[in-house]
């Protein structure tokens, strides 16, 4: 599981994060965006924290972090694959990419690298249809991929070494 | 299953053993409960010729359908055996909570049977039934040993158990349950003992259902409002409980004296009357489980004999009072609380010491064995305390008056019937309650048709107490009645204010048995046959339908029935042609035929 | 229109298909060489703009006013283009469009058949402007629908959004003006206004498009309705994902503020009105508006029953008007021409255009404005140019995962939002992605299932336990397990879900599973019967070989195979071997002579 | 004005007899377990009293219940709703004289209800013991002083 | 206001629902997430009616479709009983392992399929519990996840500080999913321990800390009142003790 405890600095940061919003249940999601931006996941004590500022119980703002997929509980990966698995991606061949990366880093859709270097998921559309499928490697768009497009993205970001099936 | 719960629990001491068994439905039609049905289920499986102390006999421990109902007085359960007192059918009645709390439980009744190696003690707890360790609450009296029980299992648990007497088999033992209730009789605290049955507890928190639920209510309430409207239930054993009886029957001329030696007049009566105890020693007024009446006297003595406790009843009363010529009321309220701790039947202790006391004076019995008088209140006392612990001369006391009488070879002496000694009415004044006495299934004793009821009472209408006619043909009425209460599990005194037509609606309403009230009163009959035929086959006979040779042919000294002897025999033939019996007092197979009592074998 | 510059302009697409294929690079090319352009004054005239629409040709680089396009235009062009079209007057052939149909080089784009048979009215000023330039706004007529709707009483404005016919663009169609009219009607305050542009969809972008593209046309739309039904409040909900979208409506309310369209006294006029942007958390249900108002009040985005409107009982129990980007980007125009205008298009029950995002196997995919009433063959075979390759069209879905896949037979619909329903699909957001023999319908069924799955809130039971349900039958038959009698379960499941959900996602999420049921029972049957996958998707039900008759050895398959599995020498029949495919499908997809078949 | 349930200890006999008739009434079954009204007996020393809920003027069952379930009625008498009951059982353990229980059978929370106006238990109370009396002043003082005795008591003991 | 339910004509007050208007009248309709504390949920489906009003009819939830006059509620139709049927149905394959479900789904005469069956699921999701923790102000539980992966759980399944281990969630639980377990002075809820206080007379567990200060709390007594240290039969008991000493 996660390492829990932040740093102080970190703690620091946190707080500076929340308190940009008022104290107010409405603002949770969006404290909650800044807070995954910053340390790439929710950390518990972030969310305890912001239960405790917004005066929510921590259970609904546990529900809402499980609830919308924009946010992950557990650290991700240096590199973050979203795989758009959208109905054009899909019907062109998404799956395929999907399987690929998950045969080559050994690791299902959801799941990080046990050396928190590669992420995997997958999005339901990117609004990249015409250019289907897609991936975002970090928040860049890797058009028009197949089988052999998604291991040259991999190997791009340094993944060779990564599981590789001979 | 309305009102009963139609479950039985069977304990095999001997082996440990559990079981669950189920009520047959015929018994349950026919012998209602407690008194008559744990009579069939009884007479069904022992031999009446077994020594009553030995592991083949068998106790049960049985309510009836009004047992913990709303029923007026619906407290009863009744504990059938074979007594060892007398080797009679024994069916011990108490009130009280524990009765009902069997039947919270889940269960009508418990049959014991064979002998447990060391003491034990029966938990019931709803589905939960275990036999426990007793070892530790061995030879403790009845009160701590209800605490002790309590604390080791639930306090809201209903303890039953006996005290010193019934572990030293003391003949006259009775079954304590909730400290102060007792099945009195026949010394069925005894059996108990020779079975190393300490106690019995039961916590039950399940309900008893009703057939008809606005019918059994329009009859509880009914027979409520005339239990508090009637003079008897509604006042006098209110006001007085059951010593209201003192000076009612010392100015009738029926309160036995010294053994019943003299007139039936005691010139002291009235500081031992139940208005003496009210102004004196009354505490507050206890009613058993669901009873409106509430004749129990908690009461408190200040004197010589202090504390605190229950009764003592007017049976008690008169056998610790005029009966020994003691005019000290907290002498015989102390020896009372002590029959209380130690388990014992006050009616044939207070006699048994009576007759010793008489034959001491008359030198049967040698002084030096027992310097006993009249009038020795702490001699009462002692001989209480040690009848039940079976020290020095109260080792002999414990056998009863009988046999006591009997090995210093003048059985005359005993004031009993079938060896049971006989209560507070002296029958030489009422010619009824001599029949009856003398016809009981289980000797001397007053609850087998409370024939005081109309010769002296005036309940429900007075009969003149020195004629012998239609007494037989009333008295069994009187018994089939009693039979047919004491198997409802409603309390006996009820019928002061209430009669056959209320007591068959209770039972309609709530078991939903669609009889008449003729084929109730059938019940009681049946029970009275079953129980007669029982004891004929233990070996009684015609002669043992009998009084004292005293009251049949001692004149009474003085008071308004100066004069008179009991005139049994008239009455017997009479009654033995009532009862559809033989000239020698036994039911003919046609006679059971016609009750319906097909399988029961002459 | 804006005012006519002898100027140069350059606007270089920068929608997110084209910043996939390397817009922005084009676009810095552009801004990193302003001192080459000589004609240009500023670089204001360098515009990254929003989607122009035919995003399978991006990036573009459109030249104004000579209206030269150029596609799949690289940063490595864009000093020759500088060179030639700027400087000079010299069309690059290459660069140049060419039309599908007529094999010729296009020179303007607004003339190929992709574009000619469009009507952009939502999408009016997407790809013109720089959406990040309140002036550029102003300039095509920008505010100017809210001034005159703040000369009007806003009873007035409501009866012109009325008379107008428009609907809801977001999926549910209905009539907008009605739904000002009811919370216009309600006494309580406050009252929100709120922006719905979660869009969910997967094969749809249009509001992206227009967030992105247009942010000044939502915010005016928002302002209009605000003034008629006397709110003080405004949220705009967007996709998390939509961050080009974020940045560009915050740029937009920021401008606005501070040119008086926003904040307290707008225009004078004593209307005060305030919108803030509310992130959405990557929930598909929060396009359910009672979903989005949940997910705006910080809760779980789950929906309620809406026996009661939200124009009376909304965003924290008060009055809202909730509508989509579309919708709201059609109110300004609407003040702007007219009622009578706007209703002089589309069909007797749907007025105005709908964007489509034209996707799927279709050869020109992207956003699509056309009249409601535009057959579906019109939009997919001449505006999207048909089925690539030699491959069959086989369905067209619509309406997102709710939505459901028209077969061949239906194509002449006309489409809008009452025959759609009827033909047991959707209009839906407007998400329309074209199917072709190569696409397993009983797995699209699934997909969607799977994708409503995940999606569900998961809050009534119908929803949430109809689908796992309706997903694991399809999971079998896809996989070879299935029975006839699952058919029956699937419809039996599917019609209480549809009657019985709790929201509208739940109601329409059999719609996949029931419309191919009912036009593709022979490819279950298949599946179910023959243990055959035609489409060569469902890898326990397929094995591929080649045609030996019609292979040329071209070699091609064999080269893309990530497995190795096709062998042959080259120009002879290749074969494959089974033992080592993972049944991509790569080789049918190369395969130009369709040699390569399913079994 | 409101009447309510007066307890006279000395005048009670134990007999049990309200507790049969509230549990009858109640649950349509015989069992004292079930009753809303306990008769309290010590046997040693001769005593007992029934125990019943005095619907406190400020009642705390009331005051902790999280749902509202328990409301005062147009008799004065605190009653449950069961539909609205969670039975969390916080009642049961809040009230200071052990008077709201849980009913084991039907799984939900019980206690006096004043019969609707018209107590059982005062109906077939043989000794007097039970009284259904007019909340007039006096009365009024004499509920207040049963908690407030109770209280003392435990400050007492405490 | 007057509406018509199966045929009989019946008041309503404004601003209730359908299904508060039909408890009132002996007619019953069948409900898996209602409770009257809550409200309606609009969550299990189980209750849906037809309503016609001006002659068009739908299907609607009556636990939250708010009464409207003049409308005509059916509240069984061949529509509405297939729906209730397969949502028991659907509830049973989901929750097998409970009574609850087993019972509603012979009631409801569903049919076999071979849809799959998880041996141990119990919950219904019908957030009941949820519900009752939030009313007790802990919201120690919440829902999880969404979609089919929805369940009810603590955060990160841990136990909760919020937590006061009443077991309210247990009690309102219909299908008996939540497991209270008491060992000795522990009672174990939601992954969290609690011990019991125990009854100072008795010595019987009557209640967690936590329980007796949320009493505290809310009846203004003091969180160590006597009253507290008892368990409810020992309260009566010692009244009664106490009264005794009163009575002379």
């Amino acid at each position: 599981m996660e390492t829990d405890a932040l740093i102080t600095n970190q703690s620091e940061e946190l707080d500076a994060i929340i308190n940009k919003y008022p104290g107010e249940k409405r603002y949770i999601m969006a404290i909650m965006h800044d807070i995954s931006r910053h340390f790439n996941y929710l950390p518990r004590q972030a969310l305890e924290a912001t239960a405790q500022y917004t005066g929510v119980p921590f259970s609904q703002v546990y529900s809402m972090a499980t609830f919308y997929k924009a946010f992950s509980l557990v650290p991700r990966g240096r590199v973050h694959f979203k795989v758009c698995d959208g109905t054009t991606c899909h019907i062109k061949g998404s799956q395929i990419i999907i399987d690929e990366i998950c045969s080559r880093l050994n690791i299902k859709p959801g799941e990080t690298t046990a050396d928190l270097q590669f992420s995997l998921e997958t999005v339901n559309c990117i609004g990249a249809c015409a250019i289907a499928p897609a991936l975002l490697a970090n928040g860049k768009v890797h058009p028009h991929l197949n089988a052999a497009g998604i291991r040259q993205v991999i190997a791009e970001y340094g993944g060779p070494e990564y599981g590789k099936k001979e | 299953m309305y009102a009963w719960t139609g479950n039985m629990i069977r304990v095999n001491l001997s082996d440990k053993t559990i079981k669950l068994e189920k009520l047959n439905n015929d018994d349950m039609k026919n012998y209602i409960g407690a008194r008559g049905l744990g009579t069939r289920i009884y007479t069904k499986e022992v031999d009446p010729q077994i020594d009553p102390l030995s592991p083949e006999n068998k106790m049960i421990f049985i309510t009836g359908p009004l047992t913990g109902t709303l029923a007026g007085s619906g407290g009863r359960f009744n504990v059938v055996t074979k007594g060892p007192l007398n080797g009679t059918i024994a069916a011990s009645n108490s009130g009280g909570n524990w009765g009902p709390e069997l039947k919270f439980a889940g269960y009508d009744g418990i049959i014991f049977e064979g002998r447990a190696e060391k003491p034990v003690y029966l938990w019931i707890n709803n589905d939960q039934i275990e036999l426990r360790d007793a070892e530790d609450l061995w030879g403790k009296d009845a009160h701590d040993t209800t605490d002790l029980v309590k604390a080791a299992t639930d306090e809201e648990a209903k303890v039953a158990c006996i005290g010193p007497a019934g572990e030293n088999l003391v003949k006259f033992a009775c079954i304590m349950n909730e400290y102060n209730r007792a099945a009195g009789r026949s010394g069925v605290g005894a059996v108990m003992g020779s079975k190393n049955l300490k106690a019995v507890a039961v916590r039950g928190t399940r309900g008893i259902k009703i057939a008809d639920y606005e019918g059994f209510l329009n009859a509880i309430t009914d027979t409520r409002a005339k239990l508090k409207a009637h003079p008897v239930t509604g006042a006098g054993l209110a006001a007085y409980g059951t010593n209201v009886l003192v000076n009612i029957l010392n100015e009738h001329g029926g309160l036995p004296v010294k053994n019943f030696s003299e007139a039936a007049v005691y010139p002291n009566a009235e500081k031992i009357s139940g208005e003496y105890q009210a102004e004196h020693n009354l505490i507050r007024n206890k009613g058993c489980f669901g009873c409106p009446i509430g004749c129990g006297r908690v009461s408190k003595n200040k004197g010589k004999y202090k504390g605190i406790g229950e009764g003592p009843e007017y049976e008690a009363t008169w056998g610790f009072g005029s009966n020994l010529d003691i005019d000290d009321f907290e002498a015989a309220s102390k020896a009372n609380f002590l029959c209380n701790e130690l388990g014992m039947d006050p009616i044939t202790l207070a006699a048994t010491i009576a007759c010793a006391v008489e034959m001491v004076e008359k030198g049967f019995i040698p002084r030096e064995k027992a310097d006993l008088n009249w009038g020795d209140t702490d001699m009462l006392v002692e001989m209480t305390r040690q009848t039940a612990y079976r020290e020095g001369f109260g080792d002999e006391l414990a056998e009863g008056s009988y046999r006591l009488a009997e090995k210093y070879g003048h059985p005359e002496y005993s004031m009993s019937v079938k060896k049971q000694e006989m209560p507070a009415y002296d029958p030489r004044g009422q010619q009824g309650i001599g029949l009856e006495y003398a016809t009981s299934n289980r000797g001397g004793c007053h609850v087998r048709g409370y024939m005081t009821s109309p010769e002296v009472l005036g309940i429900p209408e007075k009969v003149d107490p020195d004629t012998t006619e239609g007494k037989p043909g009333l008295l069994k009425v009187f018994q089939d009645l009693t039979a047919l209460v004491d198997s409802a599990g409603i309390c006996l005194f009820t019928t002061f204010a209430i009669g056959l037509p209320e007591i068959a609606e209770e039972l309609r309403t709530a078991t939903g048995l669609n009889l008449s009230d003729e084929e109730f009163l059938l019940v009681g009959e049946r029970v009275w046959n079953l129980e007669k035929v029982f004891n004929l086959k233990a070996g009684l006979s015609k002669k043992d339908d009998t009084l004292p040779p005293r009251l049949l042919e001692e004149p009474m000294k003085g008071g308004p029935h100066k004069g008179n002897v009991v005139k049994l025999e008239e009455m017997l033939v009479e009654y033995y042609q009532v009862r559809g019996w033989d000239e020698n007092g036994v039911p003919g197979q046609a006679k059971l035929n016609e009750l319906g009592m097909t399988d029961v074998a002459i | 229109m804006g005012k006519k510059s002898k100027r140069k302009q350059v606007l270089v697409c920068c929608g997110t298909g084209c910043i996939a294929n390397g817009g922005l690079d084009v676009y810095q090319a552009f801004k990193n060489n302003p001192g080459g352009l000589f004609e240009l004054a500023s670089s204001d005239d360098i515009k990254a703009t929003g989607c122009h629409g035919l995003c399978s040709s991006g990036p573009f680089v459109r030249i104004l006013p000579d209206d030269i396009t150029y596609c799949q235009v690289k940063a490595g062009d864009v000093e020759e283009i500088i060179e030639k079209s700027i400087k000079g007057n010299e069309l690059i052939k290459r660069l140049l469009y060419r039309d599908p149909q007529s094999k010729k080089r296009v020179q303007n784009l607004e003339k190929v058949a992709f574009n000619s048979m469009q009507l952009k009215k939502a999408l009016r000023n997407v790809g013109l402007i720089n959406p990040e330039s309140l002036q550029d706004y102003l300039d095509r007529q920008g505010y100017q629908a809210l001034r005159k709707a703040l000369k009007m009483k806003p009873e007035a404005v409501v009866q012109e959004i009325i008379d107008a016919g428009l609907r809801g663009r977001g999926g549910g169609g209905f009539p907008t003006g009605l739904k000002w009219k009811a919370c216009q009607a309600t006494t309580s305050t406050p009252k929100y206004i709120v922006c719905n542009g979660d869009e969910g969809d997967p094969g749809a972008f249009m509001d992206e498009s227009i967030m992105e593209g247009d942010p000044h046309n939502i915010l005016e739309g928002m302002l209009i309705c605000a003034y008629t039904v006397g709110a003080a409040k405004g949220f705009i909900y967007v996709r998390d994902e939509y961050a080009g979208s974020v940045a560009a409506l915050t740029k937009a309310i920021s401008d606005a503020r501070e040119h008086g369209f926003m904040g307290d006294n707008i225009l004078g006029s004593g209307l005060n009105f305030d919108i803030e942007i509310v992130r959405g958390g990557g929930a598909f249900v929060c396009g359910e508006e009672t979903a989005l108002l949940a997910s705006i009040e910080g809760n779980v985005g789950e929906p309620w029953d809406k026996y009661v409107f939200p124009t009376e009982k909304g965003l924290w129990g008060q009055p809202t008007v909730i509508n989509n980007v579309e919708t709201w980007s059609n109110v300004p125009l609407i003040l702007l021409e007219g009622a009578k205008k706007f209703a002089s298009t589309g069909t007797a029950g749907s007025k105005g255009t709908k964007v489509f995002s034209l996707v799927g196997k279709v050869v020109n995919t992207g956003l699509v404005e056309v009249p409601m009433g535009t057959s579906l063959r019109d939009i997919i075979f001449t505006i999207g140019g048909g089925v690539p390759g030699k491959r069959k069209f086989k369905a067209v879905q619509t309406g997102g995962p709710s939505g459901g896949c028209i077969p061949e037979s239906l194509l002449d619909l006309k489409v809008d939002f009452d025959s759609l329903g009827q033909a047991g699909s959707m209009m839906g957001s407007g998400g329309m992605i074209v199917m072709d023999d190569r696409t397993c319908m009983v797995e699209v069924a699934r997909y969607y299932l799977q994708f409503l799955a995940g999606e569900s809130c998961g809050k009534c039971v119908p929803c949430r336990e109809g689908i796992r349900s309706m997903l694991e039958i399809l999971e079998r038959i896809c996989n070879g397990g299935g029975c006839l009698q699952d058919l029956d379960l699937l419809e039996d499941i599917g019609e209480t879900v549809k009657t019985a959900a709790l929201c509208a996602l739940g109601r329409t999420a059999p719609n996949p599973v029931l419309s191919t049921l009912k036009y593709f029972r022979d490819e279950y049957l298949e599946h179910i019967v023959n243990h055959r996958c035609p489409a060569g998707v469902c890898k326990e039900l397929s094995e591929f070989y080649i045609d030996a008759e019609l292979c040329n050895g071209c070699g091609l398959c064999a080269k893309n195979c990530p497995v190795d599995a096709v062998q042959g020498e080259k120009k002879q029949p290749h074969v494959i071997d089974n033992s080592k495919c993972i049944k991509c499908g790569e080789c049918i997809n190369d395969c130009q002579f369709l040699a390569v078949k399913v079994r | 004005m409101d009447k309510i349930l007066v307890v006279q200890p000395e005048k009670c006999t134990g007999c049990r007899t309200c507790e049969l008739v509230c549990s009858y009434t109640h649950t349509g079954e015989i069992n004292p377990a079930r009753a809303r009204i306990s008769v309290f007996s010590f046997e040693r020393v001769g005593f007992s009293t029934p125990v019943v809920c005095q619907q406190c003027t400020s009642a705390a069952c009331m005051a902790v219940c999280p749902v509202g379930a328990i409301s005062r009625d147009n008799n004065g008498a605190m009653v449950v709703n069961h539909d609205r009951c969670l039975r969390c059982k916080m009642c049961a353990i809040a009230c200071p004289l052990g008077a709201t229980l849980y009913d084991y059978v039907e799984d939900k929370m019980v206690k006096c209800d004043l019969c609707g106006g018209d107590p059982a238990c005062v109906k077939l109370c043989p000794s007097g013991a039970i009284s259904y009396q007019d909340a007039n002043a006096a009365n009024f003082t004499k509920r207040k002083d049963y908690a407030a005795r109770f209280k003392d008591v435990y400050e007492e003991v405490g | 206001m007057k509406i018509l339910i199966d045929g009989i004509e019946i008041e309503a007050q404004p601003g209730e629902t359908i299904l508060e208007a039909t408890r009132r009248t002996g007619i019953h309709i069948p409900t898996l997430c209602y409770h009257e504390a809550f409200g309606g949920q609009g969550s299990c489906r189980f209750c849906m009616v037809e309503v016609t009003k001006n002659g068009s009819s739908r299907v609607v939830a009556s636990c939250t479709y708010p009464v409207n006059d003049g409308i005509e509620v059916k509240t069984s139709t061949p529509q509405i009983d297939k729906i209730r049927r397969n949502i028991a149905m659907l509830l049973y394959k989901r929750a097998p392992n409970s009574l609850f479900m087993q019972t509603l789904y012979k009631e409801y005469l569903c049919t076999e399929n071979n849809l799959v069956e998880d041996p141990y699921e119990k919950c219904i999701l019908c957030r009941l519990c949820v519900n009752a923790c939030a009313a007790m102000g802990a919201s120690a539980i919440s829902t999880v996840m969404r979609g089919t992966d929805k369940r009810v759980a603590t955060p990160y399944d841990d136990a909760s500080a919020a937590c006061i281990g009443c077991a309210a969630c247990a009690e309102v639980c219909p299908t008996g999913c939540i497991e209270v377990q008491e060992d000795n002075n522990i009672r174990r809820i939601w992954n969290r321990d609690f011990t019991m206080v125990a009854c100072e007379e008795c010595g019987k567990n009557f209640a967690t800390r936590e329980q007796l200060a949320y009493i505290a709390d809310r009846s203004k007594q003091e969180a160590d009142a006597d009253e507290l240290r008892l368990c409810t039969n020992c309260r009566r008991k010692v009244l009664a003790r106490k009264l005794e000493t009163f009575n002379g």
